[in-house]
């Protein structure tokens, strides 16, 4: 990662990295094949890893799993586009107009906390049960780690640097938009980041609490109903969901890497 | 220019460990005048300086460039800090830092990037316009800094300890490039530094300042002739008596 | 400064009131069982939660029954997986080696929804307050995970290096350099944390085999159409949640003084 | 479709305040009647075009039913009387749906479980698929018959889905199941039956209708009658006839025909009939799950199918 | 002590902005010695000290501390780097910054405290210990930079433009104060400065560095009588021959 790290290791080559990559998830699918295999977790209902990974295989052949999987990366797609459109600049707003932060901060903080089971109904009574639930879901739910990290973000920016745009004649909007924002962009990626794998959870979750129609958690769900359920099948669809996150993290991290080069080559981590 | 009235600034006030860092300060500078600020360190200067630029709110008295009180940043104005490495943004090119503040010119992307280059060159830092911040070593990055402030040709323009990170050569020449701009675009040039010649041989007035607090022990006026050399000024019987006198007035023993 | 403070509590007292006026005067006219006025709902929260005796500081046994074994949960879940959170983040921030190896995993762990899982919790951890804790601790670990390691990860590399040159320990350099450097990152990813644990811990009260608790509570609320019922707990949860939040800024507050200090915040 | 059945007597579509419905239905053999009603032509003959929609758990479908997303919902009574109780929802039956057939459902015990009689249940600790809900309703009724105070019961929720690994794990005594659980548990595991919440004073208790909102109703009492039509044929239909229920089943439960095959159905209504109704009502009203009694006849439509 | 052999750096290598700050830089430092180096603004001091201090990999040549190739930060080593704002940390006080590096020495919490007071107050900050960073002006944390250094009484002190921010008198003061700890522990340092004055003042040789790539264009022992003093000695014609001679190097004009 760094060169500065605390022991000051000198970057590993690629091929090393994507070794260790490698062996990491292969010690992890080691151990799933071993809790289930040792019977340490009834195999019927925590298969063995090469079972699931083979079912996943077939299930991607199987058109109907994948307009499962396409509804679903829609309304994900939407709605983590939506929170981050609404949450950055409300974000930008709260952390640098601290009268607004303190008086919508017992509003925003009493909205917060209520889960979506219990205001799944609410909303499917409010504006229905189509895309536009599920959607709205996800945005409720992925905005707070946008908001945060952005709030948060604005206050690690360096006052020295704030000053200087301000000396020279520069309004407070523009020391927010060309200072305060492209310094603390990298956290709000960050902030991002984490919001695309909750996002992702709440489109899953949202389905199999209560989907209709399409998608990965409606799959999951009717894998749950059979009789016998049908683990691998759950897993599989699960292990979808998993390595779509794990793709668009590393997305977002070359994105980021590349967009934010500057504040990664400054800490040594050259690439 | 701008009158500094009776000018008081506390930090932490009301807390225990308030700190007075000016106090009662007068002080006027005229149109087109470059005046020196010399005082002992942690004495006040950079407060003093903030307080011109707006950037802080004295807690007593006021300042006042061209006849308005200042309450937010002046227009017109442009500050090198003396944290100049903090004050240049790491996320842009040089020459981009440099072109950033000639947004609020009426100036073309092209004229802002001609300026940069211009201003880049003059500092010696043709080379660097397309690195980053952290590429340059800490002497490149003061002089972005003196080049930003350069290329935006502020009527005012405060400059903390501007050259204390460059050789002897370097510095020689950023204080000759300092007097032609001045010269050239009619600044008023308040700047700040520790080396007693330098005050001098740049400054048409030098200010003393005491500890902390800080107010004025001593004002000089410099009087040398003709255009300034850095051979032959520094020679000068005048300069030379001059610079004494302003080292005797840090060091506490006023002469008046 | 004072006054200040003052003005601010007084105008959110005022923003409270207003909003609280609108959603009554709305809710009283669209008439609709699903949204039951406040003061309903406030009716509601006191005759089931806090008309108890003084002896119980006006608790209920419904709220004793719901409430403290929610908020015991929660905190359990925060604690375990803030905890987690923070080592983990930590490691992966600092060791290219760790990052490499867990990396992978952690994010598809991150992206796999909890209630697709609950088989699988439930036969490695049985039910109750052991899956539970388990659910709430996986679900908010990662906020935390990741804003440590992006903090730990942005330490000013001057900072790092003096550390290196005056050859501190492993430990040293952990606990005094890159500890406090990744604090207001962390602090982020801790108060997303918080929150969640809140959420997640009436998911977790979901999960087969609950018997008590807030969610239990507004689930079985919901099923048996008391909506009242059910908005008392939502409220109670909001109340909760501002509550706890509250208290985080105070121990922010102190906790990142110098913070907020060096960056000229107040 | 081609059919075999005694027709009954069709109406005209003409005269229908509307004719495309969308009904919501859950993915289980009690919701059989609506398509096999589909499958047989027997909305078609009445001059309906029903979709159905597939829905996890009934509780979903009645903000949908209230906003007008759907005509009408196939959900269990305990639910729909609670609601119409809290006012959450105006409920009007449509038609009646299943009721609980012998060995429907069933109160099992595993091969070397200590349970062996109706006695030993007390004091165990039970799964129900949703707490208060008429699994424990029926049960009760029944324990109470067969001595066991029902009291002592401790009910645990359990989704479906984690039943077998609860009772499995030991986290239950004894488990509450349906069909096609209670099939697969005897013949894949050996089970036992302990004994069948729908005997004795529960028996052929009703358990699921379609119902609409009384508004709805009142705006489409011929789209209404019609549509209980064709449910109750569906159901007469498949009185005798278990094809038609087994070849339906695979198209939406997640039952396989195989398994459609050996299932036992639980009882689909081809009347409505309010007295057997009245007992959940009055069953739920002793429970204290009604704060007042309710006039169920007063919600039902006239039977107007022959 | 310290052996620096053929040695090279190049930032960015492979890269077409690549930039060679050093090249077959040779330079070698005796035990006890004080060694200053003077060079253009950017030449590559800075690297040098980097490397020394292990904190960059040299892409060719090596360092030797002591005898050992530098592959890691050597023990007893300090720095004073030149960007001293952001090496203090701004969550501790300005005695827990100075006490830090003490947690190597085998001293108790009151022996790092009384360890860190001692070195504040011999650079004139005995009032501040209590601060935080951010409360000091820019010269006294230059200072608190220095204390922390002089604290830890390393073998080998590397000092990047210490005493930069600092007035004229206290820069005295510090010079005195480097020359007097020196001469009791025994301390090998290396100071880079941009004040030809102080490099012959306080140096017992002079290096002067070419413009980049970085070598060695000068190597001048400094061989004043007696204790140094800031009047006599900058009196002394030796110091005034030596100050010549090193400007005119550093003006590129190589006498030999
Ligand atoms: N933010 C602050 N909070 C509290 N005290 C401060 C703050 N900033 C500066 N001070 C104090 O005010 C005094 C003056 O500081 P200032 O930076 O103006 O000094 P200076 O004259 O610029 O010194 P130097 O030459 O060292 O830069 C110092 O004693 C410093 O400790
Ligand atoms: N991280 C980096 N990446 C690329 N180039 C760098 C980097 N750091 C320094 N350089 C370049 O290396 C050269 C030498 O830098 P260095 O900091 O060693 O100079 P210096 O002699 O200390 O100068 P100064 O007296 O101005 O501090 C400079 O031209 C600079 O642009
Ligand atoms: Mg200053
Ligand atoms: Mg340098």
């Amino acid at each position: 990662m760094s060169a500065q790290t605390l022991t000051s290791i000198r970057p590993a080559s690629p091929a090393i990295r994507w070794s260790r990559r490698a062996a990491g998830a292969v010690a992890f699918a080691a151990l799933i094949e071993l809790i289930s295999r040792t019977g340490l977790a009834d195999p019927e209902f925590l298969p063995p890893a090469t079972e699931i990974a083979g079912r996943a295989v077939t299930l991607l052949a199987d058109p109907a799993f994948r307009a499962h999987a396409l509804t679903s990366l829609l309304a994900w797609a939407i709605g983590l586009a939506i929170a981050a459109l609404v949450a950055v600049p409300l974000g930008l707003l709260l952390g640098s107009v601290p009268l607004v932060d303190a008086a919508t901060r017992s509003v925003v903080e009493f909205l917060r906390p209520i889960p979506s089971v219990a205001l799944i109904p609410l909303v499917a009574l409010v504006i229905g049960t189509g895309l536009q639930h599920r959607v709205a879901l996800v945005v409720y739910a992925a905005l707070w780690p946008i908001l945060y990290n952005t709030m948060y973000g604005l206050r690690g920016v360096d006052p020295v640097a704030k000053e200087s745009l301000r000396s020279y004649g520069f309004g407070p909007l523009a020391v927010l938009m060309r200072v305060s924002l492209p310094s603390s962009a990298p956290f709000i990626m960050t902030g991002v980041r984490l919001a695309a794998g909750v996002a992702l959870i709440l489109t899953v979750s949202t389905e199999i609490v209560a989907g209709r129609g399409e998608g990965i958690g409606v799959f999951i769900f009717f894998a749950g109903i059979a009789v016998p359920a049908r683990m691998a099948d759950i897993l599989a669809g699960v292990f979808w969901v998993g390595l779509f996150g794990v793709a668009v993290n590393a997305l977002m991290v070359a994105f980021d890497r590349r967009v934010f080069r500057w504040h990664h080559v400054q800490r040594g981590e050259e690439g | 220019m701008l009158e500094i009235d009776n000018l008081s600034h506390v930090y932490g006030g009301g807390t225990p460990n308030a700190h007075h860092a000016i106090e009662g300060l007068n002080l006027s500078v005229a149109e087109g005048e470059l005046l020196c600020i010399v005082g002992p360190s942690g004495c006040g200067k950079s407060t003093l300086l903030r307080s011109i630029a707006g950037l802080i709110t004295p807690t007593g008295g006021q300042v006042k460039v061209e006849g308005n009180v200042v309450k937010q940043t002046p227009d017109n104005l442009a500050v090198v800090f003396q944290d100049y490495s903090r004050s240049l943004f790491p996320w842009m090119s040089v020459a981009d830092n440099v072109a950033l503040p000639l947004r609020r010119r009426n100036m073309d992307k092209k004229q802002r990037e001609d300026a940069a280059r211009e201003a880049l060159e003059s500092v010696g830092l043709e080379g660097a316009a397309r690195k980053y911040p952290f590429q340059l070593s800490g002497g490149m990055q003061q002089r972005v800094a003196i080049a930003r402030a350069l290329a935006y040709r502020p009527s005012l323009m405060l400059m903390d300890e501007p050259f204390g990170s460059v050789d002897a050569q370097t510095r020689e020449d950023l204080e000759d490039l300092v007097l032609k701009v001045r010269g050239h675009h009619q600044m008023t040039i308040v700047l700040i530094t520790h080396d007693i010649d330098e005050s001098v041989y740049v400054g048409d007035r030098v200010v003393v300042l005491s500890k902390a607090p800080a107010h004025v022990v001593g004002d000089l006026k410099v009087d040398l002739p003709g255009p300034r050399d850095q051979i032959t000024t520094r020679e000068h019987p005048d300069f030379v008596h001059l610079r004494a006198e302003v080292g005797r007035l840090v060091r506490g023993h006023a002469t008046v | 400064m004072r006054r200040g403070g003052l003005r601010t509590a007084a105008f959110r007292v005022a923003v409270l009131l207003v909003l609280v006026v609108a959603w009554e005067a709305a809710t009283r006219a669209a008439g609709s069982a699903f949204f039951p006025p406040p003061s309903t709902i406030v009716e509601r929260m006191h005759a089931m939660w806090f008309s108890g005796s003084p002896a119980t500081l006006f608790l209920t046994d419904a709220a004793v029954g719901d409430i403290l074994p929610s908020l015991g949960r929660m905190a359990l879940g925060f604690a375990g997986g803030a905890l987690a959170g923070v080592v983990l983040g930590l490691a992966l921030g600092l060791s290219s080696r760790v990052y490499d190896y867990l990396d992978g995993v952690l994010q598809f762990l991150r992206a796999i929804p909890p209630p697709a899982l609950v088989t699988v919790f439930l036969v490695l951890f049985g039910f109750g307050l052991r899956m539970q804790l388990a659910f709430i601790m996986f679900s908010i670990v990662w906020p935390v995970l990741l804003n440590t390691a992006d903090g730990a990860r942005s330490v000013e590399p001057l900072h790092l290096q003096t550390g290196q040159v005056f050859r501190l320990s492993r430990t040293e350099r952990l606990l005094r350099v890159v500890l406090p450097s990744a604090l207001p990152k962390m602090f982020a990813g801790l108060r997303l944390a918080l929150s969640l644990s809140l959420i997640v811990m009436v998911f977790s009260e979901l999960l087969p085999g609950t018997t008590n608790g807030i969610g239990f509570q507004l689930t079985t609320a919901y099923v048996t159409f008391d909506l009242p019922a059910m908005w008392a707990g939502i409220v109670l949860l909001g109340v909760l949640g501002y509550l706890l939040n509250e208290v985080f800024l105070v121990v922010e507050r102190r906790v990142l003084a110098w913070h907020h200090a060096a960056q000229r915040l107040t | 479709g081609t059919t075999s059945v005694a027709a009954p007597p069709t109406n005209a579509a003409g005269g229908l305040e509307k004719t495309q419905l969308k009904v919501a239905t859950l993915p289980a053999i009690d919701s059989a009647a609506i398509y096999v009603a589909i499958d047989q032509g027997l909305f078609e003959r009445e001059g309906l075009e029903v979709t159905p929609q597939v829905v996890q758990a009934a509780p979903e479908a009645i903000p949908m039913l209230i906003k007008g997303e759907i005509d009408a919902m196939f959900g269990n009574y305990v639910s729909m009387f609670a609601a119409h109780d809290k006012q959450a929802l105006k409920v009007r039956i449509l038609a009646e749906g299943s009721r609980a057939a012998p060995d429907s459902l069933s109160i099992m015990a595993l091969p070397d479980s200590p349970i062996k009689t109706p006695k030993d249940l007390e004091g165990k600790t039970i799964n129900v698929n949703v707490l208060r809900n008429f699994q424990e309703l029926a049960l009760t009724q029944v324990l109470k018959a067969n001595n066991v105070d029902p009291a002592s019961i401790k009910y645990v929720q359990v989704t479906f889905q984690n039943i077998m690994p609860s009772w499995k794990g030991g986290q239950i005594d004894a488990a509450y199941l349906g069909e096609p659980q209670v099939t697969a548990a005897t013949a894949t595991m050996g089970a036992r039956k302990i004994l069948d919440p729908a005997s004795g004073p529960a028996a052929e208790f009703p358990i699921s209708g379609y119902v609409s909102t009384q508004e709805w109703y009142d705006e489409h009492p011929k789209t209404a009658a019609a549509f209980q039509r064709a449910i109750h044929n569906a159901a007469k239909l498949m009185e005798n006839n278990r094809e038609v229920v087994a070849k339906v089943l695979p198209t939406f439960t997640q039952i396989d025909a195989a398994t459609a095959a050996t299932v036992t159905f639980p009882y689909f209504s081809g009347n409505d009939n309010p007295v057997r109704l009245q007992r959940v009502a009055d069953w739920m009203l002793e429970a204290k799950w009604l704060s007042k009694a309710i006039d169920v006849k007063s919600l039902m439509s006239p039977t107007t199918s022959g």
